[in-house]
């Protein structure tokens, strides 16, 4: 009994699930970045996998640039985390409510 | 020839556009003279064209150019004077130089005098149009034409107010005893525009009718292959020409326009109301013979309408005290003897009888016109009287007129006259006949009761304002020509008979000689004593209704023109207003408005109660984005399980 | 063998280590489980011969995101503990589990498409990441390139907004100065939204 | 001159790019310019237009996105030609008689590229761009009508804009899905009316995208009941707004009618042809009623508008050549007449500052010459022969009686009723005496306006005494038209229908 490709796909739905729940619980946006990350690395898991089951190169070269985007995100993301603190002296969600409709 | 034709046509349009020139500036005389002129050019155009026919008996056609093409239709603009034509030309011709230059005197003191030559011109032209045309949309174009030129003209003392209308019989426009003619000149321009309409839509359907089932509208062509045509097709064109005929000729029920259309200036209504514009439908039915020939059945039913129309208007005309409503029921009234010699197929009498008609009755109407210049533009004829020896021409022209009117020997009218009766004894319609026999009586009684109230009798008018005096003698030159005309053109009979029957089929009745004989008697007979009725009475009494009489249902019916402006109003008007209104307020608005209006708001209340979702916090905001996702993700699982793997 | 069980022991711990990462309180605990989680990660990578890609996987995330989510973190005060105010935090757990059993089910359903050719298939006698360098250098070279250009944008991006306005930095104020700017914010903030 | 056709759809809007940098005060010369210019320069096409040829002229064709079949495909043909020439003339004169003072630099630049997009509607081969142009038009119209309007300028220019759009995004679906229809058939795609033209669309599917283009073509025609957004949008809209809205944009729907609906579903619009017929019938009765209860000047015009359009509509569902023939030529004069109306109401609104009818009375006496006009452009709405309204008028009733002599009938009541609105205004404004002192004073027009309003009325009398200049292309390519349609027709009664329409013979047994 070897391992197939759903083994994997399963473990990567369950990890995005996790990460799912962290974007949808958490307030704290440093929270949020974590799970972010989570979730790519997900997404990641199953890129590779069917890259391997499936015998092509593609699935991996996603993975690649998903870790580049990432990493550009991370960059990002805490540079205007940080602009906002300073602001506002808070990183809780409810304080971004500029777009009520 | 030609050439004679197009003056004959063109100039009354130079003349028009020449007086339009200085339509908007001060009284020119000029313009009056040029027009009246150009007038007379035509009208010896025309009789150089009579002369000629007559002698050679040739028929000239002409195209001008292309009008219409498209398709299977084509219509030029083509004329043709042929032995109908040029009759109806010659009188078209001679009534309008006259009324011309009668109108220089009567409109003298008109602040808008270009302007009424100008349109009265333009009307000459449209006639003219009307009647040398040659195929049925060129005759459109001059039935429209004059209708637009009436609508001017009934107008053209547009700035007078709208009379309120009342139950006072002595003050409603509604009324032939009250001093407004209608409810105001513009009103009356519409209505008549606007009834022509009705009755033209019936013509142009008859327009429509020939056109698909023939595929021309020459004259020539449709006449040739009408006889071809199923007789249901042939009664379908048949009536709703006459439709048109109706509408124009002022037949029940599209009459109430005519009275109403006094408004307008006097020759105008010696011009259009009486002589020319409204027996252009007894010319269509003459012009357009063979197509009644195949249907006698439709014949007979405008024979019919004719003989109600001639008695109905001579008992409207016995009572009304509006002078020139008088003379205009005595027109429709004649009108109706034309359509039943038309109706019966003596399109020859009833195009004499056209003819005669315009001579004695625009002559007529002149004169009631220098009357009312007298009197300053009185039109209550028991406010006249004893004008006789003020205006001796006049009174002497419109006696020898009413003469004529009642048919008396030997006069114009009685051998026109005369013959319609013969022609119904002949074609045994005898309820037709007696109903024309007794109309000649009214007739005869009613124009001399006008006769005796504006000419005789007490001076009733207002002496300290008004001085009657006899109008300019050139005008009275002008109506000489068509009161001699009026009295001799009987005797032209023969050779008018010889020249149109070149066209027209020949009257094909038997009646021996005693017979006419005793008719004719008869006939003068009751005529004369209409006369003797009407001069003794006002002689003895001095007035025809006594006051008990005047409270009478049936007096107070025929005052009020059998209510038909009330009918018109109550039935058409004013339900037509309302349903406008309806439509306008409660369908349109409320309803299709109010449902596209709803949509619009539905989608925007819609946006407006889901902005609740929009609460500006991501956390909602992610939820709501998982929502949807699991959503589309159980559609997707449920859509491939169920729909493609089926 | 091997690998069934290597799957399923890193498998457990990558779930537990996000689970803390998810759940706790405190944002160091959380770092430090993401850290780890990461590197478990890696994991699967090598034992789905992506060699390059754990590599990649451990020297990106561990090493430079996680050192720059450490220096972030110097910004915040991130020893006491986070204070969330959850609304309905049981619509979180219903929702995450749906989509969770959905696509669980889905999975666990043999896969439609099997017949997926290659686009560019494995070449197993070059080794992982010759060949990954062999495609991303030649079929998938402007993407590459964009991604650099991306990366620099970051980079460059990062340090502007970060490095905006040091010197008010509310770290080395003092405490009256920062109570004033607090109050001045206060009203910015009533003011906007108002 | 082979790129006259292009010179001529973008000479307009590069005018007015290049606008923007002319100086204020001088923008109105320049703009007078520049549409004269553009007349001048559709007259020349005129004469270069060969008229025994029926087919399609100066065509021009560019690829754009050649996998799709979408290419710059432009041409002229009888139809069209003449309703380039309106679009050019009208715009010309609306220019010429502008008197807007507010922020009049834009309001020309936007007429500009108005024209821009209306010439590109008729002129278009290719449905792509057909309906490029079709939507861009709504956009400087929204513009005219949401700035330069009066008080409820923005609720109308919405209404329309938003009306509008609806219906011709159902006519993009039907443009897509005949491409797609196409595609099947041929495996190319083609968005290409010339290529579409080759297609012969079944039965059942021509019902269904004649339904989606008639979405399109009739909410901007407007028909009842899709016309409210009408009378909404001339209230509002300045003069020059009104004159072109009525004058071009309403043609553009009755011109798709033509271009798109009839040749490419013959077999759909012979079957439609009884509910258009009552669908235009309701339009023809029902505005003229409710303009005769109108108590604005204006209001009254722009509902007559409703009521003609539906005389158009009976015209081009006649399938024969003299109703579409003629229905082609209500539509230029429709356009020339109702444009003049609404100038002619726009003179009286910048006399007065009011267009309700009891504001005025016995204006014959003070403005003569206004008069005159105002009676000729009455004559022509109401359609007397020899004007121009006539011709048209009389050939729609006419071919279409032969369809159903009954609605024709009743669609004849359209020369009654009308009578009545139009002559009832006139009597209200122009008759009575004068009631409102004011009036006393008013001048008479002349100058710039007279100097607008002359050109019209010359050529309402002489396309009404001569209509053949434009008849006779006309009757070309429509005759071309009638026969494509007998030919691609795919059910026989459409067949025997179309061929019964257009002979002449006893219909009565």
């Amino acid at each position: 009994m070897a391992l197939i490709l759903n083994d994997y796909l399963i473990v990567s739905t369950i990890i995005f699930i996790i990460g799912l729940v962290g974007v949808l619980r958490r307030k704290n946006l440093i929270m949020l970045f974590f799970a972010t990350e989570i979730m790519l690395n997900a997404v990641n898991i199953a890129l590779a996998a069917i890259s391997k089951f499936h015998g092509d190169l593609t699935g991996q070269m996603f993975a690649f640039f998903i870790v580049a985007i990432a990493a550009s995100e991370v960059a990002i993301g805490l540079g205007l985390l940080i602009l906002w603190y300073k602001r506002y002296n808070t990183i809780n969600l409810d304080s971004l409510q500029n777009m009520k409709g | 020839m030609e050439t004679y034709l197009y003056i004959a046509l063109f100039s009354p349009l130079v003349g028009s556009l020449f007086a339009g020139l200085f339509g908007n500036s001060e009284r020119k005389v000029f313009t009056g003279v040029v027009t009246s002129m150009l007038l007379g050019v035509s009208m010896i155009s025309s009789l150089i064209l009579l002369n000629y026919i007559f002698v050679t008996s040739d028929i000239i056609h002409v195209k001008l150019m292309d009008w219409i093409v498209i398709g299977n239709i084509n219509i030029p603009y083509g004329f043709v004077v042929d032995h109908v034509s040029v009759v109806m030309m010659v009188v078209v011709t001679i009534v309008s130089t006259m009324v011309h230059i009668h109108s220089i005197g009567y409109m003298d003191h008109d602040r808008s005098f270009n302007r009424f030559f100008s349109y009265l011109s333009a009307f000459v032209f449209s006639m003219m149009v009307l009647v040398m045309s040659d195929n049925f949309l060129g005759l459109f174009i001059g039935w429209e034409g004059v209708g637009l030129c009436s609508w001017l003209l009934i107008g053209f003392w547009y700035h007078k107010k709208d009379q309120p209308t009342t139950k006072d019989i002595y003050n409603s426009p509604y009324s032939t005893l009250s001093p407004y003619s209608s409810i105001s000149p513009s009103y009356a321009a519409n209505e008549a525009f606007i009834m022509n309409r009705v009755a033209d839509l019936g013509m142009l359907v008859g327009i429509f009718l020939i056109y698909w089932n023939i595929g021309s509208l020459q004259y020539d062509i449709v006449f040739d292959k009408i006889g071809e045509l199923n007789s249901m097709t042939v009664v379908l064109i048949a009536c709703t020409l006459f439709i048109g005929a109706m509408g124009k000729s002022a037949q029940f029920p599209f009459n109430t326009w005519l009275a109403n259309a006094m408004e307008g200036p006097t020759p105008v209504s010696a011009l259009i109301h009486a002589a020319t514009m409204v027996t252009a439908g007894v010319y269509l039915i003459v012009r357009a013979n063979e197509i009644f020939t195949v249907v006698p059945e439709v014949g007979y039913f405008i024979a019919s309408l004719g003989a109600f129309v001639a008695f109905g208007a001579a008992t409207m005309a016995l009572v009304a005290t509006n002078m020139k409503k008088i003379i205009a029921y005595s027109t429709l009234s004649q009108l109706g003897y034309m359509f039943v010699a038309g109706g019966l197929g003596a399109y020859w009498v009833a195009l004499f009888h056209l003819a005669t008609h315009a001579f004695f009755k625009s002559v007529l109407f002149l004169g009631a016109g220098n009357v009312m210049h007298a009197t300053n533009d009185e039109i209550n004829i028991k406010k006249m009287g004893g004008l006789y020896k003020h205006m001796k021409s006049t009174a002497i022209i419109m006696i020898i007129a009413s003469v004529a009117l009642s048919g008396i020997y030997p006069f114009a009218g009685f051998f026109s006259k005369d013959l319609i009766l013969e022609v119904a004894f002949g074609t045994h319609s005898y309820i037709l006949w007696t109903v024309l026999w007794i109309t000649a009586g009214l007739t005869a009684f009613y124009s001399f009761r006008l006769i005796m109230y504006v000419f005789f009798g007490k001076e009733n008018y207002d002496k300290e304002k008004v001085h009657p005096h006899e109008t300019y003698a050139f005008v009275i030159a002008s109506m000489a020509p068509l009161a001699i005309l009026a009295m001799i053109a009987g005797f032209f009979k023969d050779s008018y008979v010889k020249l149109v029957t070149n066209t027209l089929p020949k009257l094909n009745i038997h009646v021996s000689p005693e017979t006419v004989n005793i008719l004719i008697a008869i006939t003068s007979f009751i005529a004369l004593g209409g006369i003797a009725f009407a001069v003794f009475v006002f002689i003895k009494k001095g007035g025809y209704f006594s006051d008990k009489l005047q409270n009478r249902f049936y007096f107070k019916t025929l005052a009020n023109q059998y209510y038909m402006p009330h009918l018109i109003d109550k039935l058409i008007n004013k339900p037509y207003l309302k349903l406008s209104k309806y439509c306008f307020k409660v369908i349109d608005s409320k309803i299709i408005d109010a449902i596209v209006d709803t949509i619009a708001t539905t989608i925007y209340k819609g946006g407006e109660n889901s902005r609740i979702m929009q609460t500006a916090n991501l956390s909602t905001a992610l939820k709501w984005m998982t929502f949807g996702l699991v959503a589309f993700i159980v559609f997707v699982v449920v859509y491939l399980n169920l729909i493609v793997r089926g | 063998m091997f690998e069934m069980v290597a799957f399923y022991i890193f498998s457990f711990l990558t779930i537990v280590m996000f689970l803390i990462t998810v759940m706790s309180k405190n944002v160091l605990y959380s770092l430090s489980s993401l850290a780890a989680g990461m590197i478990f990660i890696s994991a699967f990578f090598f034992l789905l011969d992506a060699d390059f890609l754990g590599v990649v996987q451990i020297v990106v995330y561990t090493g430079a995101v996680m050192a720059l989510y450490a220096f972030g973190m110097m910004f915040f005060d991130s020893i006491k503990d986070v204070k969330e105010s959850v609304i309905n935090p049981k619509i979180t757990f219903v929702l995450s589990g749906l989509i969770a059993l959905v696509i669980v089910a889905v999975f666990a359903a043999p896969i439609i498409a099997d017949n997926i050719s290659a686009y560019y298939p494995i070449h197993k006698e070059y080794g992982n990441i010759q060949d990954v360098g062999l495609v991303l250098f030649t079929k998938y070279l402007i993407p590459f390139e964009v991604a650099a250009v991306m990366l620099l944008v970051a980079m460059i991006g990062g340090i502007i907004l970060a490095g905006k306005k040091m010197d008010v930095s509310i770290t080395t104020m003092p405490e009256d100065e920062i109570d004033a700017y607090k109050h001045m914010i206060e009203e910015t903030k009533d003011k906007r939204w108002h | 001159m082979e790129y006259i056709l292009t010179i001529i759809i973008f000479f307009p809007a590069l005018a007015a790019v290049m606008g923007f940098v002319v100086d204020k005060n001088s923008i109105r010369a320049y703009g007078i310019l520049v549409v004269v210019v553009e007349f001048l320069i559709s007259v020349y096409m005129w004469y270069l237009f060969d008229n025994s040829d029926a087919g399609i002229q100066f065509a021009e064709f560019i690829p754009i996105v050649s996998q799709y079949g979408i290419s710059y495909n432009i041409g002229i043909d009888g139809i069209s030609l003449f309703l380039v020439l309106m679009t050019t003339f009208m715009t010309m004169i609306a220019v010429i008689g502008l008197t807007e003072k507010k922020d009049i630099k834009n309001l020309i630049l936007t007429v500009l590229f108005l024209e821009m997009t209306m010439i590109g509607v008729f002129v278009a081969l290719d449905a792509i761009l057909f309906y490029l142009f079709w939507e861009l038009s709504l956009v400087p119209m929204l513009y005219i009508v949401g700035a330069w309007g009066g008080k409820l300028r923005i609720y109308a220019s919405v209404k329309f804009f938003l009306y509008t759009f609806t219906g011709s995004l159902l006519m993009l679906v039907g443009m897509l899905y005949l491409a797609y229809v196409y595609f099947q058939f041929t495996g190319n795609w083609s968005f290409n009316l010339m290529d579409w033209d080759m297609l012969i669309v079944p039965y059942h599917l021509q019902l269904w995208l004649f339904v989606a283009f008639f979405a399109g073509f009739a909410i901007k025609v407007p028909m009842v009941p899709f016309h409210t957004w009408l009378p909404y949008a001339h209230g509002q809209a300045p003069t020059i707004g009104s004159t072109i809205l009525a004058a071009v944009l309403l043609k553009m729907g009755t011109y798709g009618f033509v271009r798109f609906s009839l040749p490419l579903f013959p077999d759909a619009s012979v079957a439609f042809m009884i509910p258009m017929a009552i669908l235009a019938l309701i339009a023809i009765i029902y505005t003229a009623m409710v303009a005769y209860a109108q108590e604005d000047i204006k209001q009254v015009v722009a509902y007559s508008s409703v009521s003609h359009m539906g005389v158009i509509i009976l015209g081009i569902f006649a399938i024969n050549t003299e109703g579409i023939g003629g229905a082609l030529f209500l539509m230029i004069s429709h356009g020339v007449v109702s444009g003049a109306l609404f100038m002619l109401v726009g003179v009286l609104y910048d006399k007065r500052g009011t267009k309700m009818m009891s504001e005025f009375g016995g204006l014959a006496k003070t403005m003569p010459i206004f008069a005159v006009i105002f009676g000729v452009m009455l004559m022509a709405s109401v359609g007397l022969p020899l004007t121009i309204g006539f011709v048209g008028e009389f050939l729609s009733l006419l071919g279409f009686f032969v369809v159903s002599p009954t609605i024709t009938i009743i669609a004849g009541l359209t020369i009654v009723l009308g009578a009545v609105y139009m002559l009832v205004l006139y009597k209200k404004t122009f008759f009575g005496p004068i009631t409102n002192p004011i009036n006393e004073k008013l001048q008479d027009i002349k100058g710039r306006e007279l100097f607008a309003l002359a050109p019209l009325v010359m050529i309402v009398i002489f396309l009404g005494v001569y209509p053949k200049p434009i008849l006779e292309p006309v009757n070309n390519t429509v005759k071309q038209l009638v026969q494509k349609m007998y030919i691609k027709a795919s059910e026989p009664t459409t067949k025997s229908k179309i061929a019964k329409y257009n002979t002449i013979g006893e219909k009565i047994q």
